[in-house]
């Protein structure tokens, strides 16, 4: 059995979704919310993934192995990107990534 | 494991890196446990190891022994350096001469370690002896199974760090690490003539592998003689500080300060020895430089003479035995340099036996006595009646006397220097032989015999333990035997047999066939001389005629040259040691201005640069992101390109 | 997909399945909820020597529909400062995927909504999305208590997660699918998994127990501490619904889960009697077990005390999880080594399940002995500095 | 009439997931954008579904909704968002970085249309047993090394949360922000004197 919906419309997608997330990734100050923006382009990346190994037609499903290691990266990003957050927030009251550039050259 | 063995099934010698191993985890489990666990357990770990270790040594001796005459085998565990034709593979050589030594090494260090747990048992620092010693012993058989000379040069150092590490061992007090430093920049500058000599061979023969290097040598036109006499004095020059000869002897004395224990397995039974294997290992080198082995002959002998001659006037049981360890090792490389490696191998395992035991003897009375003063003692036999006993077989084995092990070998060396054309070499040998029956029949006479002199002291002797008695006896029943089974009939006892063909080399001197009467003639003189030392002895410290002190008396400078050791420490300290100052100055100057310089500049140069670059650094996480996106903007863009054929590659 | 019967399109059939599903779970929680507040209350009752409601219908039996009828009436109240989307959004982010749990429960032969063959890995999943109703609750009222129950809840809900899940893959491994049907089918005799891996079960129910905030771990409505946790701001049908359908729903479904894992699920006498009779029969052992734990869990919270937050905590991370996770690599070994037996797995089980039982005992004495300690010489010193 | 039901979805789904993300980035409250982020990721798994991988859509709901939301959540909580004198975005750099986007994704959804061809899909659920069996026997060591990965993550995550207690001095933020920090550049320092 196979999808009606071309699998260009799965990259598509996929590639709109990533592309949003970057594009809050660039425009947001908010550190937590640009954590969520790059949780988004995680998921795109995944979206991407399940549907070329559907559309390869792998029987072990490559891409969806990839899709597992991903979900780790994503867990482990924001587990650590928060509690980076949060040390920052306890020693300054923002969340604003742009008040932080005490790493200014 | 080299191809053409795959096939084979593994048998002992291929487990013979194992027996270095043993030791080294040993080393390891003590090093990190041993302090806040083990503590006293240490010694039964290390013992432990050390008593498999020498099983599995005697099993892959007796195997050796079992392949006959192509007993060579090569057991590689993996490739350690490999930069382009510069190979440096961690193989172990097995063949007799290594299993020899490596036979020794491990029973010697298993009995050593066995008497070190009663030496050592109250000492606080037990853990770190049983930490360093399997350390040392590790390194040693590193050197030993070595099948390169890089390999070689690690457990040359390592060697060399174990025996700094143990005679600084007790240092709370200060002459024990002063004698170590010593130790230690001496064994430097023999190590600086290995390196060299290790070089000069990678560019000669383009190895460093015996078996490669070896053959090389032997055919007629390969290399031109003044390189290899070169390369053969350079490894001498390792070996004269490795095994305290002249010019470089003067550390092993003062490295007595170490526990006894140490003093009898490194500087008398294995290390000291290294430098003696190491020139017997390369007899195909040093048979080929022909000056060189002239240079040997001619150093061991005086090195024997020489440190005989100190040996009689000490009065430090333990300075004795010293001396007569760096004698005793004159001999060797006497026998090497007269083309008898054999003998000298023979000498080394010989003596390895009967010098511990008198060690530990001497061991095992100063810790009844608390005294290593020869002066205060006397008469302790009847306390230690079996230290006594198996001294006294030890003595005779040094001074000689037949059957013990000392005379089949010695008588040996001698006759080889005679057959082979070094009469001179070999009357030093002879006189040496005299020399040494006399100041150790002193030694023996003044600490057991006579009346006690101390009876304070006296009082306190006690025997040691049984687990110090014990390796004494093993000792003085291998001092007793080894040289009896190993070396009869002379010339063509069982160890030359088996070691024939590990040093087997054209042009090597040793065939010279002895006729019967020459053996028998030099045999009765060596054993003459010795008889002759023995009498004196006795009769000076026995029955006071003529009275040492008189002696002494008459032989006013002489007596005071001998007492000061032919103030060859001074001579170090006064001429070599400014005279190094001055260099090693000029060379910080050079250092600090001109390299140092360079590199203060360059740092500059760069500061200036990354004072520029700096400012793209904003420090604001948005602008690095951006950045980042529009590299990948650039990516797609490129694979966009290539993609709708745009760009071509 | 198997055709269906009667010659229907299959896809239909499945449809018309789940529909039939849904109500069936919308019935049976509705009035599974109420019955079971009357049950509870009752129980309680009997337990602590009280009479419980009596007056209402017989036996007071209709007293939790006028209580159902009151919420439904109650005015819908707002507090002022609460967040009102996620205010109202919040019972239904918890309410759903309770009801969608009910899908894959095996009730009785062919009586299910959707035989997935990843049913549990389904259950685990809704189970954690509940989490994230709670949370918003509890930020959404703009109440500290709430916001410190929503947290606490969700902490407790997050961590118990893991044991529970990691429980649910022992008993996977031992029957060897996911599929809630096949596990049920795999233990149609007596010696049903509960025999093989007591101690998952174990596991699995003290961490069902904190998932569905029961005594002794109910701290999110924990009244001597935070009011009423992130209930504080809600009342009527809400109320009702997160409360009462939510979590009396929740202990339904993860009873009917360890009923059909370990106890057999529909599995019982005369289940293959007929097309008709068997299913039934089926559904009714199937309720049997059920409320069998369910009773359970009422017992539980009749006897035990609630924990402290650091105390939950520590037993989740410190002795929970190691204790499954060794148990899970247990059994994964044995049956690995012996692939034909189950027996080595059921004894290593028992075995652990008993020094479990004995051994934490000891541990909290030890502590409680040495806290002891520092206390008394605390005071000492403290009376010694003057 | 089966046909038209897959598209449908489709087009729901793809709907509800660009426009949850979109509201991501541009709503005001970051808890909005916390719960929307939590609607893409379902609406994703319902794609997942669509194409066939319960098994991921299942993990996806589980990881992304259940912990990950819920722990950003938590960050949102625990970092109470005062109210902003300025912009929600970047003054200077927001339209390069939409322009970028824009740039980079247009041409990119565009070719993404390249692949007519559908996607094969296997019986329902039917991508666990392979998905484990390539798990633990193809990828078992980057599985292993991923296992290492979320180690170290929770680790560095307690120690950079975890308030010093009596100077055991773990947390490192206080390093990169304490204003001796400018100490940590010596050498270019003085190189430019």
């Amino acid at each position: 059995m196979t999808t009606l919906v071309p699998l260009g419309a799965f990259i598509a997608l996929s590639a709109a979704l990533f592309f949003i997330g970057m594009a809050g990734v660039l425009v947001r100050r908010n550190a937590v919310v640009i954590l969520m923006c790059v949780e988004l382009m995680l998921n795109a990346a995944n979206l991407a993934l399940v549907a070329f190994s559907r559309r390869l037609g792998l029987i072990d499903e490559r891409g969806s192995v990839f899709v597992v290691f991903v979900f780790v990266i994503a867990a482990a990003e924001v587990a650590v990107g928060l509690a980076i957050v949060l040390a920052l927030y306890r020693n300054r009251p923002t969340v604003d990534v742009d008040e932080v550039r005490e790493m200014k050259g | 494991m080299l191809p053409a063995e795959a096939s084979r099934v593994a048998d002992a010698i291929d487990l013979v890196w194992l027996i270095a191993i043993l030791p080294l985890a040993a080393a390891v489990v003590n090093g990190v446990l041993g302090r806040r666990w083990l503590g006293k357990w240490t010694g039964g770990v290390a013992t432990v190891a050390l008593g498999i270790s020498a099983a599995l040594g005697v099993a892959v001796l007796f195997e050796t022994i079992g392949l006959g005459h192509e007993a060579k085998r090569i057991v590689t565990l993996y490739e350690w350096i490999g930069v382009g034709d510069f190979h440096v593979p961690v193989a172990a050589l097995v063949d007799p001469l290594s299993a020899t030594m490596v036979t020794v090494v491990t029973v010697v260090s298993f009995l050593i370690h066995v008497y070190s747990n009663g030496y050592m048992a109250h000492d606080r620092g037990v853990h770190r002896f049983f930490t360093w010693l399997p350390l040392f012993v590790f390194f040693m058989l590193v050197l030993v199974l070595a099948d390169n000379y890089v390999l070689m040069f690690v457990g040359w150092e390592g060697v060399g760090l174990c025996s700094y590490l143990l005679i600084g061992f007790w240092f709370e007090r200060p002459e024990p690490y002063v004698a170590a430093k010593k130790a230690f920049v001496m064994n430097r500058i023999g190590d600086w003539g290995f390196t060299i000599g290790m070089i000069l061979t990678f560019f000669t023969f383009g190895s460093v592998r015996f078996g490669e290097v070896f053959p090389k040598v032997a055919e007629v036109h390969g290399v031109d003689p003044t390189m290899l006499t070169v390369i053969a004095l350079a490894f001498f020059l390792g070996a004269t500080g490795k095994s305290a000869q002249l010019p470089l002897y003067s550390w092993l004395p003062d490295a007595m300060e170490g526990p006894t224990p140490v003093s009898a397995l490194i500087h008398a039974a294995t290390m000291v020895t290294a430098g003696v294997y190491l020139v017997a290992r390369s007899t195909a080198l040093f048979a080929a430089a022909g000056p060189a082995l002239l240079v040997v002959a001619i150093v061991g002998a005086a090195t024997a003479v020489f440190a005989a001659t100190i040996a009689i006037v000490q009065f430090d049981i333990k300075r004795v035995m010293a001396y007569s360890t760096v004698s005793q090792l004159g001999y060797m490389f006497l026998a090497l340099g007269v083309g008898a490696p054999i003998a000298a191998i023979f000498h080394l395992a010989t003596h390895a036996f009967f010098k511990a035991l008198l060690f530990l003897g001497s061991g095992s009375v100063i810790h009844a006595t608390e005294e290593q003063d020869m002066r205060r003692m006397g008469g302790l036999r009847r306390k230690l009646p079996i230290t006594y006993w198996t001294m006294l077989l030890a003595g005779g084995a040094l001074a000689a006397i037949p059957p013990l092990a000392g005379f089949w070998s010695k008588d040996e060396i001698v006759g080889a220097a005679f057959t082979n054309g070094y009469p001179i070499l070999s009357g030093i040998g002879v006189l040496t032989g005299l020399l040494t029956a006399f100041y150790v029949t002193r030694a023996l006479y003044m600490t057991f015999h006579g009346e006690p002199r101390d009876h304070h002291l006296y009082e306190h002797a006690h025997e040691s333990p049984a687990v110090m008695t014990i390796p004494l006896l093993l000792l003085a029943a291998g001092s007793v035997l080894a040289g009896v089974v190993l070396g009869f009939p002379p010339e063509g006892g069982f160890v030359h047999r088996f070691l024939e063909p590990a040093v087997a080399v054209e042009g090597a001197a040793q065939h010279a066939e002895p006729e019967l009467v020459a053996i028998l003639g030099l045999a009765a003189t060596s054993v003459a001389a010795g008889l002759i030392g023995i009498v004196l002895g006795l009769a000076m410290y026995g029955r006071r005629r003529p009275d040492p002190a008189a002696v002494s008396r008459a032989a006013g400078p002489v007596y005071t040259l001998l007492r000061n050791k032919y103030y060859v420490d001074e001579l170090y300290d006064h001429r070599f040691v400014e005279l190094m100052r001055a260099a090693f100055g000029a060379a910080w100057a050079f250092d600090i201005h001109i390299i140092d310089g360079i590199v203060n500049r360059l740092g500059w140069v760069a500061g200036l640069v990354g004072g520029g670059i700096r400012r793209a650094q904003t420090g604001v996480v948005g602008n690095y992101a951006l950045s980042i996106a529009a590299g990948l903007v650039l990516l797609i863009a490129v694979y966009g390109g290539y993609a709708m054929g745009v760009l071509r590659r | 997909m198997a055709p269906g019967p009667f010659g229907i399109d299959p896809t239909i059939w499945a449809a018309l399945r789940l529909l039939i599903a849904v109500v069936l779970a919308l019935f049976l929680i509705l009035n599974g909820a109420l019955l079971l507040i009357y049950l509870e209350r009752k129980v309680q009752a009997a337990m602590q020597d009280r009479v419980g409601p009596y007056h209402v219908g017989p036996w007071g039996l209709l007293q939790t529909f006028a209580d159902a009828l009151k919420l439904i009436a109650k005015e819908d109240f707002r507090a002022g400062q609460t967040d009102a989307a996620f205010f109202i959004a919040a019972p239904a982010l918890v309410f759903t995927p309770m009801l969608a749990s009910l899908v894959v429960l095996p009730f009785g032969p062919s009586i299910v909504g959707a035989d997935l063959n990843i049913g549990l890995l389904y259950l685990a999943t809704l189970g954690s999305m509940g989490v994230l109703g709670i949370v918003i609750a509890g930020w959404a009222s703009n109440n500290k208590y709430s916001l410190v129950g929503g947290l606490r809840s969700a902490a407790q809900l997050i961590s118990y997660e893991v044991p529970g899940i990691l429980s649910l893959v022992t008993a996977v491994l031992v029957t060897g699918s996911l599929s809630m049907v096949k596990i049920t089918e795999t233990q149609p005799g007596p010696f049903t998994n509960i025999f093989i891996i007591p101690l998952a079960f174990a596991t699995y129910f003290i961490a069902a127990l904190a998932e569905t905030n029961r005594t002794p771990f109910d701290l999110p409505e924990a009244e001597s501490e935070l009011v009423a946790g992130y209930l504080t701001e809600y009342s009527g049908m809400r109320w009702g619904t997160m409360l009462a359908l939510t979590e009396y729903g929740n202990v339904t479904v993860v009873c009917g889960i360890m009923a059909t894992l370990w106890f057999g699920g529909w599995n019982g006498s005369g289940i293959d009697s007929g097309p008709i009779t068997g299913p039934l029969l089926g559904l009714l052992w199937f309720t049997l077990k059920t409320y069998a734990f369910i009773l359970v869990f009422m017992w539980v919270r009749a006897t035990l005390p609630r924990l402290r937050i650091d105390q939950l905590m520590t037993f989740c991370w410190k002795v929970l999880i190691p204790l499954t996770l060794l148990n899970l690599a247990v059994t994964a070994t044995l049956l690995i080594a012996f692939p034909d037996t189950r027996v080595p797995v059921a004894i290593a089980n028992w075995l652990l399940l008993g020094a479990f039982l004995v051994g934490i005992p000891m541990l909290q004495e030890r502590r409680l002995r040495r806290i002891r300690e520092r206390l008394r010489a605390a005071t000492r010193h403290a009376v010694a500095a003057g | 009439m089966l046909d038209v039901i897959e598209p449908i979805l489709f087009g729901v789904l793809a709907l509800a997931i660009v426009g949850a993300a979109a509201g991501v980035v541009l709503a005001d409250r970051v808890t909005t954008s916390a719960l929307l982020m939590a609607f893409t990721f379902l609406n994703m798994a319902g794609m997942f579904v669509l194409l066939g991988a319960e098994t991921i859509a299942a993990f996806q709901v589980l990881i992304y909704v259940g912990a990950i939301t819920v722990l950003i959540l938590y960050g949102v909580m625990f970092t109470p968002q005062a109210p902003r004198a300025y912009g929600l975005f970047f003054q200077k750099q927001t339209p390069a970085g939409a322009l970028i986007a824009a740039l980079a994704g247009l041409p990119v959804m565009v070719i993404a249309f390249a692949f007519r061809d559908t996607a094969n899909i296997p019986p329902r659920g039917g991508d666990l047993v392979p998905l484990a069996s390539s798990i633990f026997t193809d990828f078992a060591f980057p599985f292993e090394v991923a296992s290492v990965l979320l180690l170290a993550a929770m680790v560095g995550a307690i120690v950079l949360v975890k308030r010093e207690e009596r100077g055991s001095g773990s947390a490192g933020p206080n390093d990169t922000t304490s204003p001796e920090h400018s100490r940590a550049k010596p050498v270019i320092g003085r190189a430019r004197e």
